[in-house]
């Protein structure tokens, strides 16, 4: 900036030149101020989500920047929530980037007393391994009833927990994959 | 008592004249706490958007509030009030203490108000009769729930003391602190009527050392959006625009929640001839504004400067009448 | 913030219902987040400027010993007064940001302009006279600051005066003249103290007018605020209050009976030093206990909208004649 | 009632709030003044679990003041409906119903049939848990049912064995006076309330009842909204604009997992998982599902292709479309079950999702002492759950009862993707599908569920490929292959939910479920669900602005079936096909042409107008007679009284909760017969009404959320925005209470059952009141129940001292009403916390009390008066 720029730019001059005296107005305005832009607006893109959390559906946007999460808003557009957002639902950017996220896997074996690092690949072939040793040691081919022997072709010796946060997609592979497994007890928070 | 604006003072209705053709009009909030839920959806949103960091974990036992009151780290604050009484009366009740507490605040010959909207209370909108038990089963218990934020004063004395114009009145008539300036004296906390400024002194988080307040979102304002809390309520108690829009759709809202025999029903802040010069961002309250913990009568402390002036300068001229004084006798 | 103390205190055995006048006895002002730096620069502050108008006194009487003391009196006011300022700030790098602007609408503002001016005049005045050169220069810096040194010694009352704070701004008639007073009596001490008591004449009779001047104002403050004075009377602010009372009061007196010999006019000097620091931090004090108690606040506003001379913040719906068909109040 | 709408679902709630501000009553029936009770126009304060009490109040009031909407109840219900003389009733068994057998603490439902309805077995089990008696909102869709009306009626409703008036004398002894005796309240606040609803209801009015997991959560928690539904088709508010019975549900695609279930007794679009029985074909399965009439004629196409979907081509018609591989049930493998077979050292491993059972589920405790007995454990979140790390930080190391050295369970923490970081849909609580892309990368570990099976799958096929066991042929056969996507190798979820829409034999996508055959040349991974991608289109993705729609927005996602937003909708018109309003108006029969018309997808075969009257031998919808709506019931009638369907009656009744200070006023039977517990040790349960020790638990408990949290905490508790609003875990007590146990507002409580004692911050409030109950006066406490070791804010978990007992339809627990104990001040620490709960009376067998010493226990005096 040419240095007679700069001094008509500073406040006390501009007090003079804006006809703000009293430097309560536009005289005071920073050089950030006068610059300032949205994060919303200044965001690489946008997408369209819902709130993971009650099952009202509120739509959500999400807008990012360099790869990062900057806010989450609601949607005006859905005819369900109208852009309103509850305190929950507002704090969503906070629940994806909340500085107690685990983004590694971690591993405790039996009786021990300590997490331990384990690479991603290797606990799923851990997982898959756990899987098929139960599932053969508690596998029921057939049971007794009141209808004499029955064929169940299941194990009762696994479990699963959990889905009512999850994808519907996500549910159906869940139900999928468990069921082929023969296993039974499927559930979830519907439940409880 | 000297209460006239100082003359040297542009008023606020001057204030556009610096921004000359960028003046917009001037924005606020209309907070509306008959419609509140207390979900605290503004507290949290808020917080979001601008950054603002938790503001410690600590239980209370006041009711629900746990974030205490407005500070440098919280802008929205929800408060809650139990009260032994119902939310209701009937409507006829509720325009007879109506009557009362206008009378006791203004006195009996008070003048009529200004504003007053015409026409009498909207009729037959299908609410429940007014023998009707109701919101509290006829047990009088009421949970008073209301928004608090900055007033956005017109006269504003946060503003008006700021002593490196850090805090300047934007475009849109909004009093914001600019991070970029502040430099943490602290004359604004002081000089607040309403408690609303503090200096944020959480160490790590962003502009701390610095006075913080509602913004009003300045940025999402600039970029025609409505602020993150306004967005944010499920229930439209706090509602965002064109200020002199909002002020006649709350005399309207006033009428009708009396009609419907809320009791205690006041617009606070909503009155251009307060002591700030009406506020910004303004209420429809159902009690006592100190019972929410916002003042009766907040005087912008700036409006008795030439006052403070005055007896300093009179100060001024004593000490020197001291020092020549002390002169006149002689010199052991 | 949060106030679990509040609990019990507002409500009892009620449990969540708050007390009615107020929400969970929280405070409706904020209190200062200044710390003792601030009243320890109203008082340096006060020093430099009265110091100023001394030596200007002097100067113009030809007292040329008492001018320069008083120049350096002022120059210790000077000297310490930025970074108690800088120290106080959030952020200190910024200070400069007070030059910014020019807001007569801000006491602080306003006093850092005077600070300025006071304190580049009595610089420039004590430079010369150390190096004994220019003495125009020196009287001309002389005059400036001893003419800006009078506002200066009494803007921070005003500063305190033009806040929320209900002790301080509802005294803000008397609280200037508190602050002279004090910057007299510390100014005049000072001066007594480091000169001979052949020369400093002037400035025991300016002590101990200032002395009187700040009881005088103190005592008229604290009886017409009423309610909004107990805070000057109570607690720490009280006891602060009555040890600077008694310590310039013992200052004056000392001065008066025995302030021309050079120990007397030591010890006076120092109490009324000592009591012109008091009475500041009494005042700072009684300034963060009226803005915890929501009941000042509260209690002077409601008083005002009752006596009728506000209408408060509050608009009622309804129409007045409506009241006449209604029945009577039970 | 039985929901606390505006702190749970506060943005549904401005429709509350609209509708309140455009003059609706807004009355909330609930045993707390809550955010929902302060800005309703009416709040009537009840006894945590005593709400068919009150509703049966209100049925009472309607039937005896003749307030029904009689067209549309003789029409549209099977109040003329005739019931067989073998039934008995409440009324005259004491509590019970005809049916019951003692030795296996069952219902059967023989008596219950419609007169003249064949009584011949209803295929499937009569076991607890069997799938041909599920509640799973579409219940007792089975065989055996009666096609068309049912045999005997009497339109006049005069007939003493009709259901209105077996309805009628069911209610009777529910007066307003009785009810108040029972709930706490006023008998004019009942009148007032069932006063209300009856004004506004009828052509030009509706009304609608809200309820959440404060009505499910019981163990009587079917028959609450039994009630709720009765009187709502009493009053005509079922399939009308403004009416109905909303389910608030409480996670983001909770309707989604119980639609595409991750639920064991139930397969994709709400089929029976086939049970243990001697024929175990497709074609018997079949035959005992598949209804006359209705939404359930099709039981076959429905299968079918869910099989085709998951075994591909190698499912053909010869190999019964590969429904062997499917793994059979036998009783409940509910959740609870497996928690007690981890105990039993039959579970051995197990997921756990997305759940926090060491915190969320009812008697938390249990879960923990259980997961400490697994070979392994996987444990998918966000964040370090306290499900995750009970190895190191349980309540129990503290008291002694575990030590980490001695756990034997292998615990895999897997991160988990958030909801930005994966693209899916979300059934929210109105059945409405809405899709959500991927905005960001998760980084490091964290992967998706998707992923996670998917990959899993992969991996257990590849280390099996060459297993010749024919237990692993359903697995190795599995249709397993999905498009993936990115460095992750994500699976791409649309491909999964075109699966789930389903395809015809070319490949093309299917529009409706109507299409589906059951010759196995259509796919179909979710029947229900059958449309969402019609035209090769994710409709779950469309996003019209509200604006630029009508008020339905029906432009917005998907709502099955087939985008309909009002099930049963036809009810929105009478009988000959006409708006019963032009207020009320939705849909109705357009005679020009021949097709019904309005703002909705019509609920209904879509030509069948009012005259329609099935031909013999009808089937699915062709069988629904013209005048009535209830499409999935084959008679087309809603079930006021249901002959089948429900395990615990045919006709709700008011029970004492499992555990609770009082006796049933109405019954000598006290709490549900068929309600179900689990006696053993680690298990018990307070001793209750008149059972010796059941003073030492003098108080009702309740739990519940708040706003400001998320269930168990996982996605709160972590989060410093939403930690610092309610930072610590409180109860609710009145003045009267806090006076009457010397509890200190601000201070310290302890909350005691036979299970543990956990305590908790005091909130003193009058916003929770003592009641009169039965003439005595009993105190309520509210407890909240989202804290526990980890996060943020802690505290002690609420659930760590409610009961195990379970709604015997769906196997809910009982965590809304039960009885405690409570003392000033902190718990024990250590040890001695155990010796304090031991010190109060249990029971840990059927019918049998311990009593344990009193010097421990100085709350055991009765607060009777």
């Amino acid at each position: 900036m040419e240095p007679l720029q700069r001094l008509r730019s500073l406040p006390i001059v501009r007090q003079v030149r804006d006809h703000d005296l009293l430097g309560l107005g536009r005289a005071a305005q920073s050089e950030g101020s006068a610059a300032l832009e949205p994060r919303t607006k200044t965001a690489d893109a946008v997408y369209h989500s819902v709130c993971p959390y009650c099952a009202v559906g509120c739509a959500q946007l999400v807008y990012v920047k360099d790869g990062e999460v900057t806010q989450i808003e609601g949607d005006p557009a859905s005819p369900l929530n109208r852009g309103r957002l509850c305190p929950k639902g507002s704090a969503s950017r906070q629940l994806v980037t909340s500085p107690l996220r685990q983004y590694r896997v971690k591993y405790r074996r039996p009786y021990g007393t300590e997490w331990e690092e384990l690479a991603l690949d290797t606990a799923m072939d851990m997982i898959a391994d756990r899987v098929i040793a139960t599932r053969r040691e508690t596998w029921q081919d057939e049971i007794d009833t009141q209808d004499g022997r029955v064929r169940v072709n299941r194990t009762l010796g696994i479990g699963s927990l959990g889905g009512a946060t999850l994808d519907n997609e996500e549910n159906y592979l869940i139900k999928k994959l468990f069921t082929a497994l023969g296993v039974v007890s499927v559930e979830n928070q519907a439940r409880l | 008592m000297m209460r006239r604006p100082l003359p040297v003072v542009e008023r606020p209705d001057a204030w556009p004249a610096s921004y000359g053709d960028e003046a917009r009009p001037r924005l606020g909030f209309f907070t509306d706490t008959t419609l509140c839920i207390g979900c605290k959806a503004c507290e949290v949103a808020c917080k979001e958007w601008n950054d603002v960091p938790a503001d410690g974990y600590v239980w209370t036992g006041n009711s629900y509030d746990n974030t205490g009151g407005l500070s440098a780290n919280t802008w929205r604050h929800v408060a809650f009030i139990e009260q032994d009484r119902p939310l209701h009366v009937a409507p006829s009740k509720a325009r007879l203490r109506e009557a009362e507490m206008r009378d006791g605040a203004a006195g009996p010959d008070a003048a009529p108000l200004r504003d007053r909207p015409s026409g009498g209370a909207p009729r037959g909108d299908g609410y429940p009769p007014p023998d009707a038990p109701r919101g509290d089963g006829g047990e009088g218990m009421r949970w008073l729930m209301s928004s608090d934020v900055c007033k956005h004063c017109t006269d504003a004395a946060c503003l008006d003391v700021c002593p490196t114009g850090a805090l300047f009145r934007t475009e849109f008539g909004t009093v914001v602190v600019q991070q970029d300036v502040c430099n943490g004296c602290g004359y604004c906390v002081v000089a607040c009527p309403f408690g609303v400024i503090g200096r944020r002194e959480i160490a790590g988080s962003k502009g701390v050392g610095m006075a913080q307040k509602c913004t009003l979102c300045y940025d999402r304002t600039k970029d025609g959006l409505e602020p993150a809390c306004a967005k944010a309520c499920p229930t439209e108690s706090i509602q965002f625009g064109k200020l002199d829009e909002l002020r006649e759709r709350a005399s309207r809202r006033l009428e009708q929640v009396v009609a419907r025999g809320f009791d205690g029903a006041r617009l606070y802040g909503a009155n251009p001839d307060d002591g700030v010069g009406g506020f910004g961002a303004f209420f429809l309250l159902l009690d006592e504004p100190e019972v929410y913990g916002l003042p009766p009568d907040p005087v912008a402390t700036t409006r008795d400067l030439p006052s403070i002036y005055g007896w300093m300068a009179l100060a001024a001229g004593t000490l020197g009448a001291l020092v020549g004084l002390s002169f006149l006798g002689g010199r052991r | 913030m949060t106030h679990f103390d509040s609990i019990g205190r507002d409500r009892r055995s009620r449990g969540s219902n708050p007390a009615p006048d107020s929400y969970y006895g929280h405070p409706i002002v904020k209190e200062p987040v200044w710390e003792l730096g601030i009243p320890i620069y109203f008082f340096f502050g006060g020093l430099a400027g009265a110091s100023a108008a001394l030596a200007l006194g002097a100067r113009l009487t030809g007292n040329a010993r008492l001018a320069r003391n008083a120049t350096f009196a002022g120059m210790v006011g000077v000297v310490a007064s930025p970074p108690l300022l800088i120290r106080d700030l959030g952020k200190p790098a910024r200070f400069a940001a007070m030059l910014r602007v020019i807001k007569v609408t801000s006491p602080m503002n306003v006093g850092t302009w005077l600070l300025n001016a006071t304190g580049g005049g009595l610089s420039v005045a004590a430079g010369c006279e150390l190096l004994g050169i220019l003495p125009r220069l020196r009287d001309l810096a002389t005059t400036g600051s001893g003419l800006f040194g009078l506002p200066f010694a009494t803007y921070t009352a005003a500063l305190v005066a033009d806040t929320a704070i209900p002790a301080w701004h509802e005294a803000r008639r008397e609280l200037p003249f508190v602050f002279i007073g004090g910057a007299a009596s510390a100014a005049g001490g000072a001066a007594a103290i480091i000169t001979p008591p052949s020369d400093a004449g002037a400035a025991r009779r300016f002590a101990i007018a200032g002395a009187l001047v700040e009881l005088a104002a103190g005592f008229v403050m604290e009886h017409r605020l009423g309610l909004l004075g107990e805070p000057y009377s109570q607690g720490r602010a009280g006891r602060l209050t009555r040890l600077s009372r008694v310590t310039a009061g013992a200052g004056a007196a000392v001065m008066a009976l025995a302030g021309r010999r050079r120990i007397g006019a030591t010890a006076a000097g120092s109490l009324l030093l000592a009591g012109a620091l008091l009475e500041r931090l009494a005042v700072f004090e009684a300034g963060r206990q009226s803005a915890r108690d929501p009941r000042y606040v509260v209690d002077a506003q409601r008083r005002r909208v009752a006596a009728g001379t506000s209408r408060g913040a509050s608009t009622f719906a309804g129409l007045p004649d409506e009241r006449e068909t209604l029945p009577a109040a039970s | 009632m039985g929901s606390n709408m505006a702190e749970n679902h506060p943005v549904a709630y401005q429709w509350v709030m609209e509708a309140r501000e455009r003059g609706a009553q807004v009355i909330h029936v609930d045993p707390r003044f809550t955010r929902t009770s302060a800005t309703a126009t009416k709040w009537v304060q009840i006894r945590a679990g005593t709400d068919i009490a009150f509703l049966g109040g209100i049925v009472n009031y309607i039937l005896e003041n003749g307030r029904e909407f009689r067209e549309y109840v003789v029409e549209y219900t099977n109040a003329p409906a005739i019931i067989t003389d073998e039934y008995r009733d409440t009324e005259d068994l004491g509590g019970f119903f005809s049916g019951w057998d003692e030795a296996s603490r069952s219902y059967g439902n023989e008596t219950w049939r419609y007169d003249g309805a064949d009584p011949s077995p209803m295929h499937g089990h009569r076991e607890m848990g069997a799938p041909t008696d599920q509640a799973t909102g579409f219940g007792g869709h089975s065989a055996g049912a009666p096609c068309c009306d049912p045999p005997h009626m009497d339109p006049t409703l005069e007939d003493p064995r009709c259901v209105f008036q077996i309805l009628k004398r069911h209610f009777s002894r529910y007066t307003p006076e009785r009810v108040a005796e029972i709930c706490g309240c006023s008998p004019d606040d009942l009148r007032f309330v069932a006063r209300a609803l009856c004004d506004n209801s009828g052509r030009e009015r509706t009304a609608s009842f809200v309820y959440s997991v404060g009505w499910t959560q019981h163990t009587v928690g079917v028959q609450y909204i039994r009630t709720a539904a009765i009187i709502q088709l009493l009053l005509g508010n079922i399939g009308r604009p403004g009416g109905g019975i909303m389910a608030l549900r409480g996670h983001a695609s909770i309707q989604g997992s119980t639609d595409i279930p991750t639920l064991f007794d139930i397969l994709p679009g709400y089929l029976p998982m086939p049970a243990a029985q001697a024929r175990h074909d497709l074609r018997t399965y079949i035959e005992s599902q598949t209804a006359p009439g209705g939404i359930w004629g099709t039981v076959d196409a429905y299968i079918v292709s869910l099989l085709k979907a998951y075994w591909g081509d190698r499912a053909t018609a010869e190999n019964d479309f590969c429904f062997d591989y499917l793994p059979r049930i036998s009783g409940d493998h509910s959740a609870y079950q497996a928690t007690l077979g981890m105990m039993d050292g039959s579970v051995k491993g197990y997921f756990l999702l997305g759940e926090n059972p060491a915190v969320g589920s009812a008697h938390s405790r249990l879960h923990r002492l259980a997961l400490a007995h697994l070979d392994w454990l996987v444990v998918r979140d966000l964040v370090e759950i306290e499900s995750a790390t009970f190895w190191r930080d349980a309540p129990e190391i503290e008291t002694g009862e575990l030590r980490t050295g001695d756990i034997p369970t292998e615990v895999f923490f897997m991160p988990a993707a958030s909801h930005v970081e994966k693209a899916g849909s979300f059934t929210n609580t109105q059945r409405l599908l809405q899709w959500r892309d991927q905005a960001v990368e998760p980084k490091g570990d964290a992967r998706s569920e998707l992923w996670f099976m998917y990959h899993l799958g992969r991996i257990i096929r590849e280390k099996l490929a060459n297993s010749t066991d024919p237990r692993d042929r359903g697995l190795l056969e599995l249709a397993w292959e999905y498009p993936l996507t990115g460095a992750t190798e994500e699976p791409d979820g649309e491909a999964v939910l075109r699966e789930i829409n389903g395809r015809q034999a070319d490949g093309t996508l299917l529009s409706a479920s109507a299409q589906l055959k059951a010759d196995g040349s259509t796919t179909c991974g979710c029947w229900i669900y059958c449309g969402c991608y019609a035209d090769g289109v994710n409709r779950t993705a469309r996003r019209k602005p509200h604006w630029e729609q009508g008020l339905e927005g029906r432009e917005w996602g998907w709502a099955w079936p087939q985008n309909r937003r009002i099930l049963y909708n036809r009810a929105s018109a009478d009988p000959q096909g006409k708006p019963w309003s032009e207020r009320k108006k939705l849909m109705w029969w357009d005679e020009a042409s021949q097709r019904w018309v309005g703002d909705d997808e019509i609920d209904f075969a879509p030509d069948h107008g009012p005259d329609y009257r099935p031909p013999d031998g009808a089937r699915a919808l062709a069988a629904i007679d013209g005048r009535r709506p209830f499409i999935a019931h084959p008679d087309g009638r809603a079930w006021i009284f249901a002959p089948r369907g429900v395990v615990d009656g045919p006709l709700p009744t008011h029970f004492e909760p499992e555990e609770s200070p009082f006796a049933n006023l109405l019954y000598p039977q006290r709490a549900n017969p068929p309600r179900q517990r689990f006696f053993r040790p680690a298990n018990p349960y307070n001793p209750s009404g008149d059972s010796p020790g059941a003073d030492a638990y003098p108080f009702v408990m309740t739990t519940y959320r708040l706003t400001e949290h998320h269930t168990a905490g996982g996605m709160s508790r972590f989060v410093p925005h939403l930690s610092e609003l309610q930072p610590e875990m409180f109860c609710e007590v009145s003045p009267e209470l806090a006076a009457l146990r010397a509890l200190e507002h601000g201070g310290w409580a302890t909350i005691v059952t036979s299970r543990s004692a956990i305590e908790a911050r005091v909130l003193v409030t009058e916003r929770i009141r003592p009641l009169d109950v039965q003439g005595k006066t009993v105190h309520q406490v509210g407890l909240p129940y989202h804290w526990g070791r980890n996060g943020i804010v802690t505290g002690d978990s609420a659930n760590d001292v409610v009961p195990l007992a379970l709604d015997p339809n769906v196997h809910i627990e009982e965590v809304k009403a039960a009885s405690c104990d409570i003392r000033p001040g902190r718990r024990p620490r250590g040890p001695a916390l155990r010796r304090l709960v031991e010190s109060y009376p249990r029971i840990t067998r059927d019918g049998d009390v311990t009593q344990a010493p009193q010097e421990h226990a100085p709350g055991t005096r009765s607060e009777g008066r």
